[in-house]
């Protein structure tokens, strides 16, 4: 009767976990798609806790809740203290620990199941991956932090790791064929896991890491299976496979979107290609902003500016930049045009364009009048625009636009500029706005690049 | 068949009726074209264009009414063409032979049958031989060009570095063919554009031009297959009130509003006019007929209290080639739809016939 | 082989279809999400957590190093679910409408 | 300080320097305001909008000259205007110092500290100070309506029931301020538009606006900070057959081709206006400057062989409304960097100030 | 050993449906997935056949054999040579087949499982599932085939229905409960099913047919997996729940593209909405057409001529049309415009719209210039046109257009006419063109519809 | 109840994971697709027909009601799946672009 109940449960847990995931796919749904899966989460472990027969000493019992208890805690605190922008870290750090409590459930099973050349196979299997996951995990969170700077890289790096791998691979089939009971092979395996997933992540650049995690997320979600399948226990079964094929996929839709494919990510060729774009210029890093994430801030704004300039006009960008107002303002986002004095290349020049694709006269804003705005204001929109928002302008006097007056992008919340590399514009100057903490560049011909934007949109809602 | 084109006589016609590129159509229908010299030249046609295309050139207008059955001019008669018309002949041009009726008695005195253009029945199949309508069309396009040329101000609006440009607002009496088209090449040039008329069904035409239109609540108007017939005093008094708001801040207003077979109207008063803004200015197209506005005179420039009336009573002469490659294609399909092999039909059934055959049957 | 297969049949058959369900799921997922998708699946696979307190409790109470890292294994695991949980959660909070 | 704004006295100038609106900017600058009578009626500004604003009204030029520090006009003084001024005043107007250097000897004579408003250097915190920028634009759009007002054809193409009107073909020597701005205007109206000029960039930019380049292969041009310097004959030749073509289609034609600091280059040879169209019109905006074509005559309307060539030398006078009101606010700009808590700062380390300063340092 | 193999065989079968079904959800891999869902059927039907164990009369094999042999030629012949408006009918008429043999396979196996509550329940709930799903096919079958005109209605049917359909239920279940094994009672149950069947798509209207045969799809779907569970059959049980759950949330979708709650569909108030567009008008009826066919009509077509007219112009759909252009030749569709002389309401109407929206003046094609292109296009799509392609102009002397030259857009191989409602134009004249059989109304605002299309067009790449 | 589900524990859970198979496949198909995709899936329902097969291998030689009724089963099932395919196939013919 016992087991029954339980049985229902775990059915009951896995669908939220399936239910959450696509929840999760979703902007709209997303949260409670989450909170959905932590529901389930807790009802299983409460369930594999409350409905297990046969005596259990309170000892065990009270290292189970101080073991939950401090992980809850040291977890909750972790999670809700960091910061925006080390979060990634700490997902690899979390991926860790989960690979790690798998490897280490493998450590302590081994022994029982010495002989049965099934289970060993599993046991094994849901080991290695674990540790391979949570040695690689804790590289990546490493780099990610800055801890480890730059991709180390042996001399034919690719063929020592693909021998390790192999060679795991047959020892770990060696134990399973002799049946080996040896403590000692077991933790050379370990060891060697180990070793592996740190010289697999070691040489990856830190532009690939988002990558890496996802890929070594679905391995932990492997090793999860592996154990379901040990202990015949269906919620860790269905939830380790439901991660490790829905986080394969997202590895690949993931590659798809940078461009690579999964092969240069785990063979070399790392994160050579990225960085060139993003870590030139003199003056320090700029950080990009693709179309998608961009549509999500743009989504859930209240107030845009657009800032168009010379480039939205060799792009022939005006009806889509139309487009873009038109299906920001059905959401209920305020936009409005901030133009320049002299944006483009002649006087006038952004009025001509933005008339032909309709745009209200209303919207467009002089100078004056806008820049006051832009405090309140949640995104601004630099489309192919540079000089009239180089803050040079007011505070380099060396500057041949010293003393032009610009518009306040900076004041804004946020700043994403679209252009198509970092070359400088009409006055030949580097622009400062790029680098600074606010801004995110939007690389790519401003056509193509809405276009891809207002896509992102309507797929957003 | 002979026929011949004749060279325009009036003050400040530019235009001729027939262009070269229509003389082979006619040649085919059996005409023997004939064309006063210089006809074209103001509308950038040579003699030489025409003989190319295979017309003979007369020296005289004398000399091409004497030779030929049917004589064709935009305009009616002058003079020295009727002294030169002989009985049989057939004339083909604007005869406005409700406001002429001496000339039709003179015509149908000499035995000579006229057939008057601007009495086109606007009926669907009869559109492509109105010259109404597609010297209209070209009006309007022409009424906003020559505003925008007598205008202080850009259209457009225009931030530069000097300052900001607002755009210029411009009014529209009368959303008729000319109308329409002077609402698109207003919205065109990037001015705020607003128009009105008495027909209801103009709100939808001009809202498909991206225009505004200004809603006049009243009675008393007339509307007639598609035309405003009458238009009440109290009517005209509710407009004033509907519009005197647009009209204080208008820069250009343009004037297209006729009543069919009645002086047109008088939309803007010279007290509105006293409204408008220093610098503003009217383009009165109706002036032909005695003008919209109160102080309007024919081709003739007023300026009231800082405001331009410009009044132009033939605009597509100021665009003669276009104006004339237009008129000449109407004439040529109406010359097509009246002769069938060789002869003039004369179909009494045919509404385009009776109508536009203004002369007694002689 | 087929053994294993026939004994296990229908456990194989729900592992397909949960790797078509995982798949399916993700599907067109907009590339914001990724991150959060990411970290939200890292949150379902601390269900190894499940496994741990299993160990925990089919471990003898005398077998102190088994309890040793069970114990471990088991704050490792609760670490990943409760971290994970948490950490998508305020990754999530960029998505509310600001009002 | 006392400042005064003289009434144009050239013919054909409508503008004024100085419009209502800047009157306030000025007065919170420290300057005391008269404004000559009638200075900007024929801009549509009247002496009462210059009195409400805050200004006051001298009656002659010589009145307010005598009244005031600094004295502003457009143009440069008339021989009146010099025999009133007094040493120790400012004159600031366009002086054309390297065409006229007897003006400024004078003026250095009688001790006068004298502005340039043309001499403006074109660097970008001087842009909103730079009437040759401001001017230009407006010329550029009024170009084209002044094209489309003489040319016998409209520019859009227009399907209609009496055929189809084909469109306009534009062509634009001088892909400048004046030129885009040209481009832009034509484009909007419906015309198939083609631009050349010597500078490579040019290509970009008129291309940004919807209109085709053409693209000259050649070399011999001298391009200078953003200046067309110097242009080779060998280059003009390539030029000629290049845009051959385009000229024998070409409806109209704007010419805006200026090199600084020499006469303008004739772009179009007598020989190439034969191969135009009859009824084509060139609107040469480089007139002033003695013109982009061969034929070209200020002020005057040439027609040769069919082609109208209408030369305008001072196209910012027909709007003189919208160009007064940039004019007026590049010359308070230019005022407010002259001036620092109500008296001139004379920076002579500031490259605005020395070029635009042009009477030797008095 | 030989079940085994069985049971490997039935798991690929089950995943090519599913790979099968999901393939068929993309235009491009549409007509693969049903392949590779055929093979997969093929080797149930053979695995069930081969893999039997246990002795089998020569008899029963060789009727089997018949059976299919005489089914596999009848269904190929019937559905090779049906006509393509016809296949909607056919689908309906295979449905009802599926329904009687899982209805079929119930009144068979009863009287094996006589006492056994759960199969019983099982055999009971596929048996009056598939009779329902029969008899309800063959109405629609009806219904689409013309041989029943009009919807049937019964005063109150609706409270009649509910009353058959818990009394349906109460019968069964008192059947499993009783454990009877009267063969009289299970007859009874099977004729009251039926009857429901025929009485549930009775009241409903033809245009709704499309969502009744798609609901009744998945009622068969339901009808096999109880087969499934009755045999323990996975092939069965997986195939007839795909088919159940994709049907029903199909069902859902589609109803959600016609604008109508499923419980409209279910409860009354059935098909009385869109009758009344498409039927009005005194010349017969008119064919409708959605964004979404519309799209793969011109997705694969090589030509296709816009006629645009006034209502393009009341819409101000340029923009949209100029997207629908431009996505069209990225396609590799040929794409112009026919411009009538007199279209819109004044002359050149269309040009300055167009203008606007950038499209080539080279696009734009004079009457005279197009009228012999139209015998060489796949489509002419007219929006918000109407007197200027009324045939009446030459054929109707007493119309008020007749003489008026118009676009011959008869001519072309499709005409697709998107307007608001079946109003006439501005001559006030019915148009013929709209009943002709070549002719499908898209109806709709120009810009809504237009924007629709485009969407579907994006959707389908 | 509990029994039952605890005896086809793994059949529910295929069940249920099927249905979110189905549910997700259709996903966002596009409405062109609507008609050729319920064909699809009602070819697919006529694996109904092994269980006419199964019914018929598993019925007496003597029986002849049920081998009749099987028999017509199996050729409605095969009707059903047969049809279903082709036609199906057929309405996919007009995906494929003129060339
Ligand atoms: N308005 C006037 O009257 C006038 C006249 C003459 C000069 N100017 C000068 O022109 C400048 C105007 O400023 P601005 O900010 O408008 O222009 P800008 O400073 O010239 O910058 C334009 C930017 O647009 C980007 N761009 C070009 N093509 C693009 C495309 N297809 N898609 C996306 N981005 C593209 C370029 O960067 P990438 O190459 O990296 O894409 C470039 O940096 C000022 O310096 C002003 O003084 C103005
Ligand atoms: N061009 C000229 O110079 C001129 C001048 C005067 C008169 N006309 C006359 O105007 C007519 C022009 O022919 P046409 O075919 O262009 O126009 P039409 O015959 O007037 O037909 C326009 C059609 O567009 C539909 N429509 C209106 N709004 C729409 C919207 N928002 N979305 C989709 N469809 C919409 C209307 O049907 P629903 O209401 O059902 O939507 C209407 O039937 C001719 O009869 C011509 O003689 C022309
Ligand atoms: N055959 C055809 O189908 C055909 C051909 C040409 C024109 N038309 C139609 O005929 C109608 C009239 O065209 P038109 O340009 O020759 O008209 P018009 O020149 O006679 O008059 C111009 C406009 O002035 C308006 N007007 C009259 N009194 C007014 C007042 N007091 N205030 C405001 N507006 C006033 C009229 O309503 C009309 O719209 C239009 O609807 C046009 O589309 C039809
Ligand atoms: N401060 C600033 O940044 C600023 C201000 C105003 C203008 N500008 C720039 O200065 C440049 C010149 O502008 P402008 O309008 O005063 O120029 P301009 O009036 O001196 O000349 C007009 C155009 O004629 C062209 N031209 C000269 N010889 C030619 C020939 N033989 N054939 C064809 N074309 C010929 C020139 O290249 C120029 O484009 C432009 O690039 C403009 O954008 C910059």
């Amino acid at each position: 009767m016992h087991l029954d109940i339980q049985h229902i449960i775990y059915l009951l847990s896995s669908v939220t976990f399936i239910l959450g995931l696509k929840m999760l796919s979703n902007a709209k749904t997303a949260k409670n798609g989450n909170s959905l899966a932590a529901v389930g989460m807790i009802a299983a472990m409460i369930t594999a806790i409350v409905f297990h027969e046969g005596a259990v000493s309170p000892l065990v019992y009270g290292l189970i809740f101080v073991a939950i208890a401090v992980g809850t805690v040291v977890g909750w605190l972790t999670a809700k203290r960091v910061q925006m922008t080390k979060m990634p870290e700490l997902v690899s750090l979390f991926n860790g620990m989960g690979g790690a409590c798998a490897a280490l459930i493998g450590l302590v099973e081994f022994h029982h199941y010495v002989g049965d050349s099934m289970s060993m196979s599993v046991i094994l299997a849901g080991m290695v991956i674990g540790s391979v996951s949570f040695s690689g995990s804790m590289i990546a969170w490493a780099k990610l932090n800055g801890k480890i700077k730059n991709a180390i890289r042996f001399p034919k790096y690719n063929i020592l790791n693909t021998i390790i791998l192999i060679g795991l691979f047959v020892y770990a089939a060696w134990m399973v064929w002799t049946g080996t009971g040896s403590e000692m092979h077991l933790y050379v395996l370990f060891a060697a896991a180990l070793g592996y997933g740190i010289l697999f992540v070691l040489p990856i650049g830190g532009a690939d890491m988002p990558v890496v995690i996802s890929l070594l997320n679905s391995f932990t979600g492997l090793a999860a299976a592996f154990g379901g399948f040990l202990y015949g226990n269906q919620v860790m079964l269905t939830g380790g496979i439901l991660v490790g094929s829905a986080g394969t996929l997202l590895t690949l839709v993931m590659c798809k979107a940078m461009n690579r494919p999964l092969f240069n990510v785990i063979f070399g060729a790392f994160g050579a290609g990225t960085t060139a774009a993003s870590e030139a210029g003199p003056q320090g890093n700029v950080k990009e902003v693709g179309p998608s994430d961009l549509a999500v801030q743009l989504n859930y704004s209240k107030k845009v500016i657009i800032v168009p300039g010379y480039g939205l006009a060799v792009a022939q960008a005006q009806h889509v930049i139309k487009e873009l107002e038109t299906i920001l303002e059905e959401r209920g986002v305020e936009v409005s045009y901030a133009i320049h004095p002299v944006a483009g290349r002649m006087p006038g020049h952004m009025n001509v364009l933005l008339a032909e694709s309709n745009v209200e006269y209303d919207k467009l804003k002089e100078m004056d009048d806008i820049n006051p705005e832009f405090a309140q204001t949640d995104v601004v929109l630099v489309v192919g625009a540079n000089d009239v928002v180089n803050p040079a302008a007011k505070t380099d006097p060396s500057s041949p636009i010293y003393g032009m007056p610009i518009l306040d992008v900076e004041n804004a919340k946020a700043c994403i500029v679209n252009k198509r590399s970092m070359k400088p514009g009409y006055a030949g100057i580097e622009n400062e706005l790029f680098f600074r903490d606010k801004t995110q560049m939007l690389f790519g011909d401003a056509k193509k690049v809405l276009s891809e934007l207002v896509a992102e949109l309507k797929a957003l809602d | 068949m002979k026929l011949s084109v004749l060279k325009e006589t009036d003050a400040g016609e530019t235009r001729v009726a027939i262009v070269p590129k229509s003389i082979a159509k006619l040649t085919a229908l059996g005409f023997d074209v004939t064309v006063e010299t210089n006809a074209g030249a103001s509308a950038a046609f040579t003699d030489a264009d025409y003989t190319n295309a295979g017309a003979s050139i007369a020296h005289t207008s004398k000399e091409a009414i004497e030779k030929s059955e049917v004589i064709v001019k935009i305009n009616p008669p002058s003079k020295e063409d009727i002294t030169s018309l002989k009985a049989g002949q057939i004339w083909i041009s604007q005869l406005f032979h409700r406001l002429n009726e001496p000339l039709i008695k003179e015509l149908e005195a000499k035995g000579i049958k006229g057939l008057s253009l601007d009495a086109m029945p606007r009926i669907s199949r009869a559109q492509s031989m109105d010259i109404l309508s597609s010297q209209s069309n070209l009006s309007g396009y022409k009424a906003v060009i020559c505003g925008a040329d007598n205008l202080g101000k850009i259209f457009p609006m225009l931030t530069t570095a000097a300052g900001t440009i607002t755009p210029a607002k411009v009014l529209i009496f009368g959303v008729g063919v000319a109308g329409l088209q002077a609402i698109a090449t207003a919205k065109r040039l990037g001015a705020r554009v607003e128009a009105t008329d008495v027909r209801p069904e103009c709100k939808e035409q001009t809202e498909s031009l991206g225009a505004k239109f200004i809603t006049v609540e009243g009675e008393g108007v007339k509307v007639e297959g598609g035309y405003a017939k009458e238009v009440s005093a109290e009517y005209l008094e509710k407009q004033k009130e509907a519009v005197n708001k647009s009209l204080a801040q208008a820069d250009l207003v343009i004037t297209t509003a006729l009543v069919q077979g009645a002086k047109s109207p008088i939309l803007i008063s010279e007290e509105q006019i006293g409204l408008m803004k220093n610098g503003a200015v009217i383009v009165d197209m109706a002036v032909a007929k005695g003008g919209n506005t109160a102080l309007s005179k024919a081709d003739e420039t007023v300026i009231h209290n800082g405001v331009k009336i410009v009044g132009v009573s033939n605009f597509p002469a100021q665009i003669p080639t276009n104006a004339s490659e237009l008129l000449s294609r109407n004439i040529d399909t109406f010359l097509s739809h009246l002769v069938s092999e060789g002869s003039f039909k004369w179909d009494m059934e045919d509404e385009i016939t009776t109508e536009t055959l203004v002369t007694a049957k002689v | 082989m087929i053994e294993f297969f026939t004994e296990n049949k229908d456990m194989i058959f729900i592992v397909i279809l949960m790797i078509f369900v995982g798949v399916e799921v993700i599907g067109k997922v907009p590339a914001v999400l990724h991150t959060p998708l990411m970290s939200g699946a890292n949150a379902i696979h601390g269900v190894v957590v499940v496994g741990a307190i299993l160990l925990m409790l089919n471990t003898e109470p005398d077998n102190y190093l088994a309890l040793g890292l069970g114990t471990v294994a088991v704050f490792l695991g609760t670490l990943n679910v409760v971290g994970g949980f948490v950490v998508t959660d305020r990754m999530l909070e960029m998505f509310k409408k600001k009002k």
